[in-house]
């Protein structure tokens, strides 16, 4: 995985998040405040215009740099968690020496531990984490047993479609959605679908690869 | 969308810039990372009170930033929590090396920004976290209650400590003292426009109100049909005491505030029916507070924020403070 | 209708009381007749300042009750003039003998009634008329502009000088000064509802605005599609001082007042509009003032007044004042 | 004329205003503020509420204690002009030792100059002075020519609803409705309707007796 790799994933996430924006926007204005799209498409945004500065850099300081626009970008409560999660990748040993696949996905995993620590929401809260978490561990789990690639891809796909569709019948004990209570309950969880969106893509395009 | 506004995009740095010139003799704005401070600086010594919250709110939070209450205000987009560097950032000017105190209202977007500056900032600093929203259910398994208007009594009396000399640790017990004796509930008459959104953040028939709405448009306890003032005042007055409990002889500070789209006739209006119901329950109010506070942009709506107060509160509520929404004594 | 009200009949008295309650240590309300004077008396030989007007303009009148501003205001009903028996009751408990200044909107209702007022009255009065509505083409031949925003400005100015002991010609003179030297024009987004009528005073689509629309939601220069901020701004801005023409020389006070239902943030950033544009023409900003002060209910919209100023007119605007709807220096 | 009179008159004329109110209140809502109709009948709801009071006193007390009633209830111009005219009639010489019609006429077109004076406006500037100024005249010329009583409340009853009309395409150059301009035009007065209603109730009223 190489810096090039992220600006490019971006770029195609900006295109499959625009086209369900508007599916996005709604979930977030009937449980939450209706901000996260725009919060998402802030920061892919943020992201990609990073290109020129970032593509020469080391991958620890490219990821610094993505947390710390993503983090003063978007604000709210997904610039903490996304921010969290791209810093923590950062700080994962040895990245500038080459990463490869099971680097990669332990760099998530981490990613995604402090990002759990971050927003003390765990699976079943109706949050994001409803698709980090299963996602992380699934390709934890896959590349320390050598699955090939694609499978493990392919179910990567599947287990955030499941994290997120989960949320649709939980009751929300975080974030904003929590102050409905019962009301949560039978609306999907925005940060879990734009979530599930992005690992999508990004499982995608190494699968067509 | 019916707002002076040129664009989305421009609405807070204009408002912002707007708001720092006309009132360039209290505070200073600082714009990417935004943030505005003192225009005069706090004497040595003091700890440094600094909030924030998505924009929205007006005054709060910048609108309390001066002699007696805030030292520095982080302004968010719209409903938006504000980000760890423009707290970086307020830090730099106002800390003076007795330590930050960080008022925080119970939103997990601003928990977690707020959280991130404070491991991000070298020196020591504490955080009181405002959660007076009665409206709704409390659990430790979950979020917990909104941060809502009783942030500003909190602000003003912790400002007070903190100008008079009091301690970190001195000024987050106060902080925390304030919220617990502190209940807050709202109505909604109408929705607020998010200027990125450009329509309504919910819909309500011509007949409706939203009982227990959050201060970002978030659903109530229900929606209801429109009552007379008396009915919606004694029901946010008693869901507020059924959680403060306050004895006989407790004095307290009533505080009637706007959501924006009200006019202060209305809030006078229901200030005078929640004081007839306290005087029936022997609950004395010692002082008042009526005004548009903590806003949701243009909605129309009031909530009713209720402090048990002592001595010590009263004492604190009272010195002077010098800010553009709230000026006595100097 | 959606308002914090019991009935339309009670609303004006509950409105009041909530008043003269929440702010007891700075006025007492008195009823049938209504009207609202200082808590605390003004010393002798002090010119008393009066003033009135229908009400729904809050915290226009009774809010600039107090030291340094107005010793008594009678409220008429929403949007209808006072009667004289207020005025004259009014009188009997603030008139130490240095007689009576009334300060009138140009509306024959009030005109005609404090008029009556006068003749009633034993002891000596004067009048200043405020007529700073720059929508309303002058005449000599009709009622003439309309008294908006800029009356706060006179009260506020005038209220200085009978406080630091001007005679009441003295008085007089200077409010017709600053009466002179100011001009004000406003536009409305949306209707107010007069509790009586119960329904909208005007209907306007959902892309339309009132250009030069007055305080009672009177019609004004014309109906037009909804613009910019700036485009408002600059409009609003060119009517005034085309008006006023000032000189290249000239400081001034720029007023930016919400109509009631229009967030502050708006406001500030019509004030960011305003004075790049007036720093472009190279007139300087040297106070300013932003806020819901002259109000229509809850009418969304905003009027923009501006004060050419002297050095005379700067002393007085900066000295103490300490009332419900404004306060500094105390 | 006696005080009697004066409230069995109130009384017939409440009857008429409330019968047309949703006429005159959207007369004022489109070339006032709207509150017309609201203070026509809070003060003839008053004057009403004062017979036990007022019954028994002399003409000259009762007229004063209408006209402030009238113009403490009702407030706004319309309070300050009908009180003007209730207490200058109530002014006039020799009135409590009985009014007969050629006295009454007097007292009125004596009411009537003082609401001139009030007000600042004569015939044209469309107000409630292109009723009442005609009226007053028709009235006064009538008596002093000995007509016979039936035809001067017909010719009275004539020229009100004249002037009334008349305001419909005048510019109004007094009182609210001038702030308007050109758009003034093409609204009858409110003012003007309401009181030519109440001088038609009352002429009608001797006419039939
Ligand atoms: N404590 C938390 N832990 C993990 N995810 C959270 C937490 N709070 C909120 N979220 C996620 O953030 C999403 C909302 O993000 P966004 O709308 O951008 O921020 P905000 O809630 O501040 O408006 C939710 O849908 C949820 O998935
Ligand atoms: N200067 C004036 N002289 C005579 N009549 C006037 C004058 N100004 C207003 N009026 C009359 O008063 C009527 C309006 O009365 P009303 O609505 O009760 O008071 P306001 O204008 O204060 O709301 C107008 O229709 C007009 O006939
Ligand atoms: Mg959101
Ligand atoms: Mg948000
Ligand atoms: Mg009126
Ligand atoms: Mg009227």
């Amino acid at each position: 995985m190489s810096v090039d790799f992220l600006i490019k994933k971006a770029k195609e996430i900006k295109i499959v998040i625009d086209n369900n924006a508007p599916e996005i926007e709604k979930l977030d204005q009937e449980i939450g405040d209706g901000d996260h799209i725009f919060n998402v498409q802030r920061g892919i945004k943020l992201v990609i215009e990073l290109e020129p500065i970032i593509k020469d850099l080391p991958m620890s300081e490219a990821l610094n740099q993505i947390a710390m626009k993503v983090l003063s970008g978007i604000g709210g409560s997904s610039g903490a968690l996304f921010g969290t999660l791209f810093m923590t990748m950062g700080k994962s040993s040895d990245i500038d020496v080459g990463v490869d696949y099971k680097k990669a996905i332990n760099m998530f995993a981490y990613g995604v531990e402090a990002v759990k620590q971050r927003g003390k929401a765990d699976v079943g809260e109706k949050t994001m984490m409803d698709v980090l978490i299963p996602v992380a561990n699934c390709l934890k789990q896959g590349i320390e047993n050598n699955k090939d690639l694609k499978d493990l891809m392919r179910e990567a796909i599947e287990t955030a479609e499941k994290g997120m569709l989960s949320t649709k019948n939980l009751l929300a004990t975080k974030g904003r959605a929590s102050y409905l209570g019962d009301r949560s309950k039978g609306h999907i969880d925005p940060g879990a679908r734009s979530s599930q969106l992005m690992i999508k893509t990004v499982c995608e395009s190494i699968l067509n690869n | 969308m019916k707002k002076f506004i040129n664009s989305a995009d421009d609405f807070l740095k204009e408002s912002l810039q707007g708001f720092g010139a006309a009132h360039k003799d209290i505070v200073t704005c600082y714009y990417n990372p935004n943030f505005i401070i003192r225009s005069k600086y706090a004497k040595k010594g003091k700890v440094a009170l600094i909030t924030g919250g998505g924009s929205g709110h007006e005054p709060m939070h910048g609108g309390f930033v001066g002699y007696g209450m805030l030292d520095a205000a982080c302004p968010g987009f719209v409903f938006s929590s504000p980000s760890p560097d423009q707290m970086i950032a307020a830090i730099e000017k106002v800390d003076c090396g007795s330590g930050v105190l960080f008022i925080v209202k119970n939103y997990s977007g601003d928990i977690m920004n707020f959280q991130m500056a404070a491991e991000m900032m070298t020196g020591p600093s504490e955080t009181v976290l405002t959660n007076d929203d009665v409206a709704v259910e409390n659990s430790s398994f979950t979020t917990g209650r909104r941060g809502v208007a009783a942030t500003i009594i909190v602000e003003k009396i912790v400002g007070s400590l903190a100008e008079s000399g009091g301690s970190l640790v001195e000024c987050k017990n106060l902080g925390n003292k304030v919220n617990k004796n502190s209940g807050s509930m709202g109505v909604a008459f109408s929705s607020c426009i998010v200027p990125a959104a450009g329509k309504p953040t919910f819909e309500l028939r011509s007949d409706e109100m939203e009982f227990g709405v959050g201060i970002h448009g978030e659903p109530g306890r229900r929606r209801d049909k429109i009552k007379s003032a008396k009915e919606i005042t004694n029901e946010l007055l008693n869901a507020i005491l059924e959680d403060l409990k306050p004895e006989n002889k407790d004095d307290i500070l009533l505080f009637v505030n706007g959501m924006g789209g009200t006019p202060i006739s209305e809030l006078y209006l229901i200030y005078d029916n929640a004081r007839k119901m306290l005087d029936n329950k022997k609950i004395k109010i010692a002082r008042s507070l009526v005004g548009n506070y903590c806003t949701s942009l243009e909605m129309q709506g009031a909530s009713i924020t209720i402090t048990k107060l002592d001595q010590e509160l009263v004492n604190h509520w009272d010195t002077p403070v010098h800010t553009a929404g709230m000026r006595w004594g100097m």
